[in-house]
């Protein structure tokens, strides 16, 4: 599939630049990530502050804010997800087309942050959905939205078109929906998803 | 604006048969507040908004405050028979004290700026006598307050126009904000600054459910 | 619940009675449109909901729905110290995160008895009244944003927020969430240069709100799509308990910096700009004018700012624990009365703490504003009211 | 491609290294304006293998094909991209209606207000006038006066039901 490296390199130096289809592909795409317009809480704020004029994120072509998931690749989850919000979200998701990414953006979408005490809110994203990049923070200043960009660049291009190891959206048996939750008496209804979310190991004497 | 207990004695002379005590309130910002009874809330409050040396016109703020039930230790002198000679003696008595629920209500005026002249409204228990008149009908800002109160604590306001859930969902069934609510048990383990949260992890980490290293 | 109650006041019955008829399954007859517009729709400001009934166009019946971000604010912090709660104060309201801290530090002050410096008090009206800038220039941007003025007036207005956030940043360490004021001062003293550099800022200020205005307030589609539009009367306002810009856009005087001259906002001169037809135009309009009156404020404050202590000695910062007792404190924050009840049992712990949320009762008169209008005028009348869903929901 | 004569003339080398012959591809002829005004002028046309003014409807042949081609290339190669690599995968929240995130309820196909109908009726005929307002500009100046008076009873068709419908109170949103 892929020309040895060296043999690339010669080339190049000849002028001749020679790409794979999986390369293009993944050039296409990185450069062109549409982000789901969707703020949910203070993250919000500093998405749209990125996407102005002093951080700019128009440079990594990604200033396209969709308003519709339809349209969307990319859903950066900006803020607290609450448990009244969390099947809203998991059906935003669901409803954008293969391939779509996630960004989960601050403490609150990572794990529920300060307010992970709460009895609303949900202590995470990925129990639900898939994340792809997390951004630490509270909330996570336009730079470091610029670096998670990157990094899901980064990701973006090295996902492999066929194979075992292949992305996603070209495995036809990984699913492409997942579970929305009830809302339920006490609780959302699961209260994770299993096939995405385990509890993290606790070690024997904590 | 003239001093609560004018208020007081103003709105027994204007609505017959009302209730009105004064609850003192010991902290240095001296905002001391008024118990009124279910019966002639609604006419105190309209008296309140439209009595031309009060107008206390702007609603600023509706809250729930959930009282559980208490032990009150009382030191009491009780004359006693000890080793044949009648003495006087301290003692302890515990006093049950039943809680309740409560929804205060801050008022101000814009046309004459003072304020806050504050009325409580006191439900029977925590449990089956939880109504209380709405005030929403005299000021509308109540509206979405008392909402929030009736989902948050499980006050039934007798008269708000759209008493519904605001804040959780529909088919939710606790009042979260009582003392007592138990949060779902569904906390992961992990390093955490709140001790309270820790316990709950390692409560909801059963060996079973916890995955091998 | 029966929906049939006068609301006496405001002599309109309840809006169950404007729809003409409900069949019995609870179903909409008819030509009658359900839309939900939000939790996700980008004109909703965040994750408001509003279930509107259309007829054609027309608004009939409109409820909003709260709590896609309810996040437990007021339980968390009925479970934590006094001083813990500080920093979740900074999270209700996120664009004005300084103002969120006064309110609090102010209500706790009451309750214990604490004194404020006047260097300290010098240094929350600064930052007070930059909040309010900043606060008011998004707000006109999202605003024109929500009325097709895609990009252009919110650029602007984030080019100036993100100069007076690298103030914030440099006083506190934190742009947004500052979490700057204490119980009875603030946190840290002024860094060197700092006044001087703010100094600039507050200059230079006026330059952006004249170019915002030349290019927007006399602007014709702006008059056409706001003027007229989402009209508040005065009574109904008050009665319904609307503070802020909201308030004071239909002619009623009330801005508790004069009302309660908490701080010390009565050694300084500014007027309170009234509106006259309390539509959707005059709240664009008082907000920008109250922007020049902070610069007025900030001016005076930077000029006149004494050396001193910044906090008050008798303030305990580790096992606070305020007698018990009970205390409502407020301010003006930008979008209107902000205030903090706390009841303390003598814990350190407080029993019982609320926040009076500026932004959630303001709502409580969105559907009579937006009855009888399309759905475009809707969403502009939403931009006016400056709601933040963190502290909408709490 | 229209050489003028000057540059013609300049290049000296011009006949004697590229052959100028007409059925090579180079024609030389004499403009007869030109010769009236008594200035010789050398003409050079680029001509296509096949003389364009030989099928008028060539140009519009190749149109077509590209027309067709353009669209095609793209949604073909999409399907095959499909085939190969991506496999389609719908479900019912994927294609369920949007609302703003909230799960849809009802059916979209309700009765709306006349309204909207009028308003479509009175888009759709403006953009069929559309269409043909843009040939009949193109071509307006070798237009016979009869073409010229049918186009303008067709704008006048158009523009009496179109104050038809603003005196019937139409064009203003109730």
């Amino acid at each position: 599939m892929s020309i040895d490296e060296g043999l690339r390199s010669e080339l190049s130096r000849q002028g001749i630049f020679t790409t794979t289809l999986e390369g293009l592909y993944n050039w296409g795409r990185r450069n062109s990530v549409w982000p789901l317009n969707f703020g949910l809480a203070c993250c919000a704020i500093e998405m749209i502050a990125a996407s102005m004029a002093r951080f700019d994120l128009a440079r990594f072509g990604a200033e396209v804010f969709r308003p519709s998931p339809r349209q969307a690749d990319l859903m950066i989850v900006a803020g607290t997800v609450t448990k009244k919000m969390a099947p809203m979200v998991v059906r935003l998701y669901n409803q954008m087309p293969e391939p779509k990414y996630v960004i989960a953006m601050g403490a609150c979408a990572i794990s529920g942050g300060p307010f992970k005490q709460g009895y609303n809110v949900l202590k995470g994203i990925d129990r639900y959905i898939p994340v792809d990049v997390h951004i630490p923070g509270c909330p996570p200043r336009p730079e470091a939205l610029l670096h998670a960009f990157m990094t899901l660049q980064r990701k973006i291009d090295a996902q492999k078109l066929s194979g075992s190891d292949r992305a996603r959206h070209f495995d036809a048996q990984a699913p492409s929906e997942f579970p929305i939750p009830q809302y339920g008496q006490h609780d959302l209804e699961p209260p994770r998803n299993e096939a995405v979310w385990r509890p993290p190991a606790m070690r024997r004497g904590e | 604006m003239s001093p609560l207990d004018q208020v007081v004695a103003r709105i027994g002379a204007a609505i017959p048969g009302a209730r009105v005590q004064i609850l003192p309130n010991d902290s240095p910002s001296g905002q001391h507040s008024l118990l009124v009874d279910h019966e002639h809330a609604v006419a105190v409050a309209k008296f309140l908004r439209d009595d031309p040396d009060l107008q206390l016109d702007h609603l600023a703020n509706v809250t729930g405050v959930d009282w559980l039930d208490a032990t009150v230790k009382e030191k009491a002198k009780v004359r006693k028979v000890i080793n044949g000679a009648e003495k006087e003696v301290e003692e302890t008595l515990e006093r049950k004290k039943p809680g309740f629920l409560e929804a205060v209500y801050h008022l101000y005026s814009i046309a004459r700026n003072h304020g806050p002249v504050i009325l409580r409204l006191r439900t029977g228990n925590r449990i089956d006598q939880v109504r209380v008149p709405s005030l929403t009908p005299i000021w509308r800002g109540a509206e979405f307050q008392e909402r929030e109160i009736y989902d948050l604590y499980g006050i039934v306001f007798d008269g708000h126009p759209d008493l519904r859930r605001i804040l959780m969902w529909d088919e939710f069934q606790d009042h979260p904000m009582r003392k007592d609510y138990v949060e779902p048990d569904d906390y992961e383990y992990e390093p955490t600054a709140h001790d309270k949260v820790l316990e709950k992890a390692k409560k909801h980490h059963t060996a079973a459910d916890r995955p091998q290293l | 619940m029966n929906a049939t109650i006068e609301l006496e006041a405001t002599g309109k019955k309840s809006n169950f009675e404007i729809l003409p008829k409900v069949t019995p399954a609870g179903e909409i007859s008819g030509e009658f449109l359900e839309v939900s517009m939000g939790p996700h729709h980008p004109s909703t400001h965040g994750v408001f909901r509003m279930d509107v009934t259309l007829d054609g166009e027309r608004v009939v019946k409109l409820k909003p729905v709260f709590g896609y971000l309810h996040r437990n604010h007021e339980k968390i912090a009925e479970g934590t110290a006094y001083l813990a709660s500080m920093p979740y104060t900074d999270r209700l309201d996120y664009f004005c995160s300084m103002t969120n801290n006064w309110a609090y530090a102010l209500a706790v002050e009451k309750l214990a008895g604490l004194q404020v410096p006047e260097r300290a008090e010098y240094i929350r009206v600064i930052t007070a009244e930059l909040t309010r800038l900043q606060n008011h220039a998004c707000l006109c941007g999202f605003l024109l944003q929500d009325m097709g003025a895609l990009g252009t007036p919110l650029m602007y207005a984030f080019r100036e927020r993100e100069k007076i956030l690298d103030l914030f940043e440099a006083l506190s360490g934190s742009r947004m969430m500052c979490n700057y004021m204490r119980f009875g001062g603030c946190r840290v003293d002024l860094s060197p240069g700092w006044i001087e550099e703010t100094k600039r800022v507050v200059e230079n200020f006026p330059r952006f709100l004249d170019e915002f205005e030349r290019l927007l307030s006399e602007n014709e589609i702006l008059i056409a799509r706001t003027q007229g539009v989402g009209v508040l009367p005065a009574p109904l306002a008050i009665n319904a308990s609307i503070t802020g810009p909201m308030l004071r856009a239909s002619g009623v005087n009330y801005d508790l910096r004069k009302a309660d001259k908490y701080g010390i906002y009565e050694r300084f001169q500014f007027r309170v700009p009234l509106g006259d037809h309390g539509d959707v135009y005059d709240r664009y309009m008082v907000r920008v004018l109250e922007m020049r009156e902070s610069l007025k404020i900030l001016q005076a404050a930077l000029r006149d700012i004494p050396p001193g202590p910044i906090s008050d000695p008798k303030a305990k910062v580790r096992n606070f624990r305020p007698k018990a007792g009970e205390a409502y404190g407020r301010i003006e924050a930008p979008k209107g009365e902000l205030g903090f009840y706390l009841i303390s049992d003598g814990s350190p712990n407080p029993y019982r703490y609320r926040v009076r949320p500026p932004s959630l009762i303001n709502l409580t008169i969105l559907e009579d504003m937006c009855l009888g209008h399309i759905i475009p005028d809707v969403v502009v009348i939403l931009g006016s009211v400056d709601i933040v869903l963190g502290e909408v929901d709490r | 491609m229209r050489l003028n004569s000057t540059t013609l003339r300049n290049r000296s080398d011009w006949s004697g290294a590229v052959p100028i012959r007409p059925e090579y591809g180079w024609k030389i002829g004499w403009n007869g304006g030109s010769r009236a005004s008594g200035i010789q002028t050398v003409t050079g046309t680029r001509t296509t293998h096949m003389q364009a003014s030989d099928h008028p409807y060539l140009f519009l042949a190749v149109f077509l094909v590209v027309a067709v081609i353009f669209p095609l290339v793209p949604l073909g190669l999409a399907r095959l991209w499909a085939r190969t690599f991506s496999p389609p995968k719908p479900g019912p929240v994927k294609n369920a209606i949007y609302e703003c995130g909230v799960e849809s309820k009802g059916d979209a196909w309700i009765q709306f207000k006349s309204e909207y109908y009028l308003y479509g009726i009175i888009f759709l005929i403006f953009d069929v006038e559309a269409i043909f307002l843009f040939p009949f500009a193109v071509a307006f100046t070798n237009l016979t006066i009869g073409a010229f008076l049918a186009m303008m009873m067709f704008l006048l068709l158009l523009v009496e039901g179109l104050v038809w419908a603003w005196q019937k109170g139409v064009l203003t949103w109730k």
